[in-house]
């Protein structure tokens, strides 16, 4: 009990100060780092809390696409660096209250919730033992969310056709393997018999 | 599975929007057959709408609702879908944004709307936004050579990807107080004692603030509006804003039915911070099309103004609202995307000096829809005002409705000022000729439903009636 | 005869005249000249249809007449419309004037004609429209959908700073009118009705009488014009071009009076008797303050324009005596003055026409050169001063006599502005008319043309008929007014009787 | 027969008026004249008629105003009073017709002057013939208006304009009492016509109303509003400033308006309205104070005039005065006896001013006059005797008027019958010294004017001789011939039930001294400026000089103008001014459209402001509001 | 505080949640850390998710995760997307640079 009280916390530790991390770190690199931090620290607390498939989720999509794409990107566009301007202290003061009131509103909000005393250990829980939970998840995503699950499909297909359109330059310039232009040669086009007089040199239609 | 039956048009739609993507790779140049192939299968979904449209249906283990309110809502976005085409006409070759994927996007985004308006869960809204918002997006920035057409995306995604965080956070909160992401179990186990479940709603409330633009969670707008070609911008202030507008409903009225005083005094606040914001800042406008995204502000402002009242009157209100809107705005921005004069496509207002003498046609068309925009009779927009208020007073909500009626005084100023520009200053150069049935059909139609709404108010306001009474 | 929609088909005759307007086609003096006729046949078809129905109404009924009624909105509003003598009176004004107008324009205005013509058709609908409408939502919307041609006619065809007086016309009636709206939909809410008929026989809850009351007056007091919300109606009228300050004089002021006569009174007795002083005071201080202001005014059209603030400040005082005499009086103030203020204004039309400017200073002399038109001139101003034998002096003096049975203070303060009105109308006339002659410019003005002529005559020879046989006019309105006046008479006695 | 008086003279105003360009001059002056004629000759019937004790007559031609209990016609209401005054308008206005053919020869525009006159003489017609006050009302501002008319005939004269508003406009202040008087009437005995509301008075006596602040008798309020309007159309002392300014019109409209006919129209009105006046005493003080306050000061006034038709205006003025307190120590009778002469010889005095001032070429200035009696024979002739008549030589008209006003003054038994005898005796001496300063100045000593004009001096035409000469007849005659029918013992028999006397009225006897003090002044007088003004001018050049401010004083008509310009034209002009710049343009629109639409604009901007372009503040707005939104449902 | 319940947890995502929004509007470097800061707010989502789902025995929440975590994925790529096409046009993803629309 002890421990997992030690190991939420820990993890807990991680993931807000990997979170301060991300949004301060002044290079944009050390920050998507941070943000890898942040995702597995995450889906341990996930694994911790029973919800293994999202914890491993977690790690592949976040860590593994997410964090890596945004790692790519800061990269090409060669943006590691940049200072803290000035303007980031004149609104730390309202921003930080803004943040404050909210952190507070929603520490109330848990706080007051009536039916706290019967908080329930989470780690105690289990959802239906007989059950993995990713057995589980796939029972009712293919059957009851079925459809949702489509359109998430969707919402992939889409990403994918937005990001292909905004990215995808055709260059001209470029000299491009076209195999059924290759393949389809015929011989006739290709080859040119010329009948070469004597000593007078060739000239080639090239 | 055996529910797939009931979303013919959803599906239908998924479909041509899969086959035209497969047309699209396969054939070169294939724009204007896509294009086509779109309004088509956009037209050919209204019927199929039609089909089911009295049935009431809750499909998917009650997760997807069917019913005379969601049909009716499909319609017109499905018209606002087509005429966001229809009078793009030579806009896309011109300004070289003449990419298939756009209509793919359209599409998608459509079956997007459809899917928030329809929906009866979290999730399923979650996911209709995202497929809706993320083909906006790229919309935004479709015209990718543009500064401004690629910030005005940025500024788009940033901001609505925190609203999507805000919302998310609100159903994570509901989610965890009532158990459950349907909305008639969220019905079940709402209390309004429970704190987390008032964060929840307010959390999801500013998320759906976000999409419909309204104020504080506007700013995007005005920027976005600015920035994206104007056949997207078109499309940004019809589709989106009703099915906006839909999800609204549905959450509200289903889900959360019995918080009724809690969000009537949040929309209450949002609402006349829209109508005085959108009126207010208007004013300074010289761009068109910003101008065109205030004035969208201040008419969501109205919108919610309807629904604040809470009552099936202020429902039906809010959908005759709408449906006029949407035929306003495909009016001006038919008009909007008529100013162009080789290949340069103005946007300052200064651009329209003269227009009268130009173009009577035109400016005498755009003049009705301003004035219709401005809420003056005999004219549509007046009646759009005037359900309004009716259901306010009705509520006894007479604060709101005198500043709802202060301030679309105040917007009449910067629609007279347009008016101004076009009748009362000098003419510049013309521009060019009206090419394209689409522009004329589109702007004939839409000023003729303007100018002669007022001889049978009756049928829109019978079929919102009825669609209103859905939630009873 | 019943069974023509006759009131529907003289609301609608402009409209049909615009349709045909819309579809000329050619060069611009085809367009202009084909325009021209077309719209002046409509406006004297309809001006014989209003005869039509002066001459079948039944003057001995106090009811509304050739009512006609159709479901519109579904359980909230009907098309419905009746006149009874009142609304007639002004009817007949519109339709009598609107040929005029129309008249004045083809004179005068050279660009657009044809767009002209469709507004002051227009016009024209709307305002028949008002003063027929039986019910609270039409009568708004007729009431609101005016601003829209007049906006334009302000506005394109006006003069230099136009822009502004048109936006001031437009916001400034549309704020006054939104409060108006908020009290219609009220009404339908406490009573179930906008009926009016219906809604004359109901007594409306005392308590937010007040409120509606409050809310009518808004959208009247600010068309009329009352101080301190009259300040749009001299930019207006200066800016306008000559028919639009005509229509703007003659009828589209009238509507508000007509709104007085016909639901503040009728719909609200009770806030009616509750806010008479407020009436009183704010006329009395538009009579006396904007006569003065009048006094020392530069440009013509603003000097008949402030006339017409204190004239019309004669109007709501006898509107809100309440006696027959006040209300008779008002009526006919209202209809005189549309006929002798758009007459000053087509006055001055003429001789802008001529020499496009509006400042007095630049005129003086006039009469050398257009003897005629002084004459004409003359009479107009005479009729403004309110001199016996013009219609000018039957509707001050009802109201005077009304206001002094009322409350002699009123009629004192009030004739006091009988006494300014001669001083601002007859110092106008001097400066323009009398005198040298300046000005080389004046000197070679032609006198009225013909069509000058038939343009002001008949409005001449109303200004005398009606001043000498004026029982031409308060016999139509006789029953219909006494109905109204008694029913706030017997309330006052009611409520005297209950305290 | 009745309605053929009072519209020929209409008829001719519409002939002259409309068709005047196309019939030409003379056929306008000559039909207008015969119109006139027609409505003379009806006049005199109708007053031999009366003489031989016709009864009322009225004659209803149309409705006129018909509103809730409010019922007026258009009618013609003749009894004596009103046959008198007919004969008197119509007389005076024919000859003034005939005299003003030739008077206006050289203008271009005789038939608009024709016109004019006989759309006044109409308007008079309707007033003097009116059954209801309503009518009277209408008759009184269409005088007003017929002389506003004639006195800008020469609308070129910037002066002869501003006169002919300044008349207008005093008038309408008058006006305004007597509209009020309307109304007084009308509410409290809710009938507009005459014999309704004298029936009904009676009744009324003791009511007691609260005006302006004071509690009073309702039927001296009445009658006070009565006299303020009669106090404008007949130019009484505080409304009087209009009158000398008058003169400005041609003279022939001088004679008519501004001496016979209009401004007796106060007098006609409160006689008419005699069995009002009867019973308010007060009024009558009102009435006596005022008219022989306007007597003496308009007599003081005359004495300095240079201008011959101001100081035949001044006479006037005094004259009416007389009227007025004849009226007012109620001798309405006699007043009307005055009214009555005194058309004749006023109208006698101007028209033959005129003739001098027509042979003179337009000369006004009796200082540029002198020594042209032996040009002018017949004028001078007629003045003399038109002169004789005004200052009350025995056995001319005026002598019977004005002494039988002196002594009704003389037997009221009132401080104010005493003041008013005083006053009276006075101004008499007053009248004859500046009458015969007038005629010394005008036809004796030496000529003072350019001096080639003195050769053109010729007299008049016979166009104008003619109507001089009838007037002359008038004024001799009338007194004499009239005395016993108008003020004799038997006068009720003649006035019957026009004017009603609360007590009967009998003319005692007054001691002999009384008698004689005016005709024996009257005779010094003529001998007394003969010396002053055209034998030794120094006497009165050295009173003059040592009492300069008081000349000046009277000079300045008592600087009623100055006043009156001070308290009421400037002020009314600077606070129009004022609530145009200040109050409408500053303060209306500043605060309202105007300043509304700035405000709007400055919030616009700063909204606008917002709009920063940086997603950050974007973002921030978004959190704040959310931020704000939880807060308030959390609170 | 030893025993771990639901709230801790709520705790935990609130504070993360309060962290991503107070990173987007105290940002003033470059867009992706915005982008980033959205993750977290996402991350919030998730634990709240989660944590619910684990409570309330019901595995509906971590299914709605999945979907955050896909639709997240989908729109950090079009994001990135946007933000590459920005940066073509402009030379820049500073956050203080992005303001050609405005007013």
């Amino acid at each position: 009990m002890l421990a997992h009280s030690l190991v939420f916390y820990l993890f807990s530790f991680i993931t807000i100060a990997s979170s301060i991390a991300v949004i301060s770190a002044r290079n944009t690199i050390h920050a998507v780092f941070f943000l890898i931090l942040d995702f597995v620290s995450v889906s341990c607390l996930f694994i911790m809390m029973g919800a293994e498939f999202l914890g491993m989720l977690t790690l592949i999509v976040y860590v593994g696409a997410v964090a890596v794409l945004f790692l790519f990107v800061v990269m090409m566009l060669n943006v590691n660096y940049s200072d803290l301007k000035s303007g980031f202290l004149n609104y730390l003061p309202f921003g930080g209250l803004i943040g404050l009131v909210l952190i507070i509103e929603i520490g109330l909000m848990i706080g007051t919730w009536k039916y706290r005393d019967t908080f329930i250990k989470t780690s105690e829980i289990k959802i239906n033992s007989n059950l993995s939970n990713t057995e589980a998840i796939g029972n009712v995503l293919y059957t009851e969310y079925l459809h949702y699950f489509q359109i998430s499909g969707l919402i992939l297909l889409v990403a994918m056709i937005g990001a292909i359109l905004l990215t995808y330059r055709r260059k001209d310039n470029l000299k491009r393997q076209d195999i059924t232009t290759q393949v389809s040669r015929e011989r006739s086009e290709s080859v040119q018999l010329e009948d070469v007089e004597s000593f007078k040199g060739v000239k080639l239609n090239d | 599975m055996i529910d797939f039956h009931n979303i013919y048009p959803e599906l239908f739609l998924m479909l041509a929007m899969l086959f035209l993507l497969l047309v699209g790779v396969f054939i070169k140049n294939s724009f204007t057959l896509i294009k086509k192939g779109t309004i088509l299968s956009l037209l050919l979904c209204i019927p199929i709408v039609y089909i089911n449209f009295d049935n009431q249906l809750l499909i998917f283990n009650n997760n997807y609702s069917i019913n005379f309110f969601s049909n009716f809502i499909k319609i017109i976005i499905l018209v606002a879908s087509v005429f966001s085409l229809i009078f793009a006409g030579q806009y896309f070759k011109r300004t070289n944004i003449d990419k298939f994927e756009y209509m793919i996007l359209v599409l998608s985004s459509t079956i997007g709307m459809f899917i928030m308006v329809s929906t009866n869960n979290l999730i399923g809204l979650y996911l209709g936004i995202e497929l809706q918002s993320l083909s906006l997006y790229v919309l935004a920035s479709i015209d990718r050579n543009s500064l401004k057409s690629s910030e005005s995306g940025v500024k788009y995604f940033v901001l609505g990807a925190l609203s999507s965080g805000l919302f998310l956070y609100g159903c994570s909160l509901i989610y965890g107080f009532t158990g459950s992401t349907n909305y008639l179990i969220i019905n079940e186990n709402f209390s309004i004692e429970n704190l987390g479940l008032i964060f929840g709603l307010v959390f999801i409330l500013v998320g759906l603030a976000f999409k419909i633009s309204a104020v504080p969670f506007h700013m995007w707008t005005p920027d976005v509006y600015e920035g994206s070609p104007t056949s997207v911008t078109a499309f940004f202030a019809l589709a989106p804003k009703v099915a906006g507008i839909g999800a609204f409903i549905q959450i509200l009225f289903i889900a959360f039915g019995t918080a009724i005083e809690e969000w009537k005094s949040i929309l209450i606040f949002i609402s006349i911070a829209s109508m005085v914001l959108g009126s207010v800042a208007a004013i300074g406008q010289t761009n068109i099309k910003r101008l065109m995204a205030y004035s969208s502000i201040s008419h969501v402002g109205y919108a919610l103004a309807g629904l604040a009242t809470g009552s099936f009157v202020g429902i039906s209100a809010t959908l005759t609202y709408m449906s006029i809107y949407v035929v306003m705005n495909i009016a001006a921005f038919t008009c909007i995307l008529f100013f162009s004069r080789d290949k340069i496509y103005y946007e300052d207002i200064r651009d329209l000096r003269g227009l009268s003498k130009n173009h009577p046609v035109v400016a005498a068309c755009f003049c009705l829809v301003l004035f219709s925009l401005a809420g003056i009779p005999p004219l549509a927009g007046f009646f759009a005002k005037f359900y309004i208020f009716k259901a306010l007073i009705e509520s006894e909500m007479y604060l709101l409705a005198i500043i709802g009626l202060i301030s679309s005084v105040i917007s009449a100023f910067y629609y007279l000022r347009i008016i101004k520009i076009m009748y009362f200053d000098k003419e510049v150069e013309k521009f060019d000729d009206m090419s394209g049935l689409g522009i004329k059909l589109s702007l004939a139609s839409s000023t003729l439903m303007i100018l002669l709404y007022f001889i049978v108010p009756s049928f829109l306001l019978n079929l919102t009636d009825i669609a209103s009474k859905v939630f009873s | 005869m019943s069974d023509i929609p006759i009131l529907s088909l003289i609301i609608f005759i402009p409209l049909i005249g615009v349709l045909f307007l819309l579809f000329i086609k050619g060069d611009k003096d085809f367009v202009d000249k084909t325009s021209g006729y077309v719209a002046q046949l409509t406006s004297i078809v309809t001006f014989l249809a209003s005869i039509l129905i002066l001459v079948n109404f039944n003057y001995k009924d106090p009811n509304f007449q050739f009512i006609e009624q159709h479901e519109w909105i579904v359980n909230f509003v009907n098309y419905k419309v009746g006149i009874d003598g009142i609304s007639l009176s002004f009817i007949l004004l519109t339709t009598f004037i609107t040929p005029i107008c129309i008249l004045a324009t083809i004179n005068s205005v050279k660009n657009r004609l044809r767009e002209f013509l469709i507004a002051l058709l227009l016009m024209e609908t709307m305002m028949i429209g008002v003063f027929c409408s039986l019910d609270l939502f039409i009568f708004y919307l007729f009431f609101e959908a005016g601003l829209i041609p007049m906006f334009l006619i302000i506005g394109i065809w006006g003069g230099e700073r136009r822009v502004y007086s048109a936006f001031k016309f437009f916001l400034y009636t549309l704020f006054g009118s939104i409060f108006m709206l908020i009290s219609v939909i009220y009404i339908y809410f406490d009573t179930g009705t906008l009926d009016v008929e219906k809604l004359l026989n109901i007594q409306i809850n005392k308590d937010y009488q007040k409120y509606l009351w409050l809310g009518f007056f808004a959208s009247f007091a600010v068309k009329t014009p009352m101080w301190p919300v009259h300040t749009w109606l001299p930019d207006a009228h200066v800016e306008a071009p000559t028919s639009g300050s005509v229509i703007l004089a003659a009828i589209l002021l009238k509507m508000a009076g007509y709104g007085f006569i016909r639901f503040s009174l009728g719909l609200f007795p009770d806030a009616s008797v509750y806010f008479a002083p407020l009436v009183f005071v704010l006329s009395i201080i538009a009579i006396i303050y904007t006569s003065l202001v009048a006094l020392v005014q530069k440009d013509m059209k603003k000097l008949i324009a402030y006339s017409s603030v204190a004239h019309m400040g004669f109007v709501t005082i006898g509107i809100f005596v309440f006696n027959k005499q006040g209300i008779e009086g008002s009526i006919f103030q209202m209809i005189s003055h549309g006929i002798i203020s758009s007459a000053l204004f087509l006055c001055v039309g003429v001789i802008y026409d001529r020499m496009h400017t509006r400042e007095i200073s630049k005129y003086g002399g006039v009469v050398n050169s257009m003897p005629k038109y002084a004459t004409m001139f003359m009479v107009f101003t005479l009729g403004s001063l309110g001199l016996p034998g013009t219609s000018g002096f039957i509707g001050e003096i009802l109201v005077l006599i009304g206001a002094f049975k009322f409350n002699y203070w009123i009629a004192f303060l009030a004739a006091i502005g009988v006494i300014l009105s001669a001083c601002y109308s007859l110092w106008l006339y001097r400066r323009v008319v009398f005198g040298e002659t300046k000005n080389e410019k004046i000197k070679s003005l032609s006198d009225l043309n013909a069509r000058e002529y038939l343009i002001l005559a008949p409005l001449f020879i109303m200004t005398l008929v009606l001043g000498f046989y004026p029982a031409l006019l308060l016999d139509l309105i006789s029953l219909s007014a006494e109905k109204v006046s008694e029913n706030m008479l017997n309330y006052i006695n009611l409520v005297s009787r209950i305290k | 027969m009745a309605y053929l008086i009072i519209f020929s003279p209409l008829l001719g105003f519409l002939i002259a008026g409309l068709l005047g360009r196309k019939i030409g001059d003379i056929a306008s002056q000559v039909i207008t004249c015969f119109l006139i004629f027609v409505s003379t000759v009806l006049s005199f019937f109708y007053l031999y008629l009366f003489i031989n004790g016709s009864s009322v007559l009225n004659f209803v031609i149309f409705k006129w105003i018909a509103s809730g209990d409010l019922n007026l016609n258009w009618s013609i209401y003749i009894d004596t009073l009103t046959s008198v005054m007919l004969v008197v308008v119509t007389s005076i206005s024919f000859l003034v017709h005939i005299y003003s053919i030739g008077y206006m020869q050289h203008d271009p525009d005789k038939p608009r002057f024709m016109g004019y006159l006989s759309l006044f003489t109409f308007a008079m017609l309707m007033l003097v013939t009116s059954d209801n006050f309503l009518q009277l009302f209408f008759g009184w501002e269409g005088v007003g208006l017929a002389s506003y008319l004639l006195i800008g005939f020469w609308f070129k004269k910037p002066s002869a304009n501003a006169a002919a508003i300044k008349a207008f406009i005093v008038n309408r202040v008058g006006d305004f009492g007597l509209a009020i008087a309307v109304f007084m009437i009308f509410k409290y005995t809710g009938s507009l016509n005459f014999s309704d509301v004298f029936q009904k008075m009676p009744s009324l006596l003791n009511e007691k109303i609260y005006f302006l602040g004071n509690e009073g008798s309702l039927i001296t309020y009445i009658c006070v509003f009565l006299f303020i309007g009669a106090m404008g159309k007949s130019a009484q002392l505080f409304l009087h400033t209009w009158l000398p300014d008058a003169m400005e019109g041609p003279t022939p409209v001088s004679a008519l308006i501004h001496a016979a006919t209009m401004v007796t129209a106060g007098v006609f009105l409160i006689v008419r309205c005699s069995p009002l006046f009867e019973y308010s005493e007060v009024a009558k003080d009102l009435i006596i104070l005022i008219g022989a306050s306007t007597a003496f000061f308009a007599a003081t006034v005359g004495l300095v005039q240079n201008d011959i038709k101001k100081i035949i205006a001044y006479s006037t003025c005094s004259q009416l005065g007389y009227m007025f307190f004849a009226a007012g120590v109620g001798a309405y009778h006699i007043a009307i006896f005055h009214l009555f002469t005194h058309a004749f010889f006023k109208a006698l005095l101007f028209l033959c001013a005129g003739s001098v001032i027509h042979s003179l070429n337009e000369e006004q200035d009796i200082t540029k006059m002198g020594g042209i009696y032996k040009k002018i024979p017949f004028t001078y002739i007629f003045m003399i005797i038109g002169t004789l008549a005004i200052t009350g030589f025995p056995l001319l008209s005026g002598f019977y008027s004005k002494d039988a006003i002196l002594e009704a003054a003389y037997f009221s038994n009132s401080y104010f019958g005493g003041y008013a005898t005083v006053i009276g005796v006075l101004t008499a001496i007053l009248t004859s010294i500046y009458s015969w300063r007038l005629i010394y100045k005008t036809f004796h000593g030496n000529y003072r004017g350019e001096s080639d004009k003195y050769k053109n001096i010729h007299e008049s035409p016979l166009v104008i001789l003619i109507p001089l000469f009838l007037l002359t007849l008038g004024a001799a005659l009338s007194g004499f011939v009239f005395k016993d029918l108008f003020i004799g013992n038997d006068h009720q028999d003649f006035w019957r039930t026009s004017i009603f006397f609360k007590d009967e009225f009998i003319l005692k006897h007054p001691p002999l001294w009384f008698l004689m003090i005016t005709p024996i002044f009257g005779l010094l007088v003529i001998v007394g400026a003969y010396f002053l003004y055209i034998k030794n001018e120094n006497i009165l050049e050295n009173i003059k000089n040592s009492n300069l401010p008081f000349y000046n004083f009277l000079l300045n008509k008592w600087y009623f103008d100055e006043i009156y310009d001070f308290i009421f034209t400037r002020p009314s002009k600077a606070i129009g001014s004022f609530f145009w710049h200040k109050g409408d343009i500053k303060f209306i629109d500043g605060f309202g459209p105007n300043g509304f639409a700035k405000i709007i604009k400055i919030i616009s901007e700063r909204a606008v402001l917002f709009q920063s372009g940086y997603l950050y503040h974007y973002a921030f707005v978004i959190l704040i509001g959310l931020t704000i939104l939880l807060t308030y449902l959390l609170i | 505080m030893i025993d771990i319940s639901l709230g801790h947890y709520l705790f935990l995502a609130s504070i993360i949640f309060t962290i991503g929004i107070v990173g987007i509007f105290l940002n003033r470097k470059n867009v992706i850390v915005l982008l980033m800061s959205v993750e977290l707010i996402l991350i919030a989502v998730n634990i709240n998710l989660v944590a619910f789902s684990v409570y309330l025995q019901d595995i509906v929440g971590q299914v709605f995760t999945m979907f955050v975590l896909t639709v997240a994925a989908g729109e950090a790529a079009i994001g990135l997307a946007i933000l590459v096409v920005f940066f073509r046009n402009k030379g820049s993803i500073h956050v203080e640079d992005i303001n050609t629309l405005k007013g």
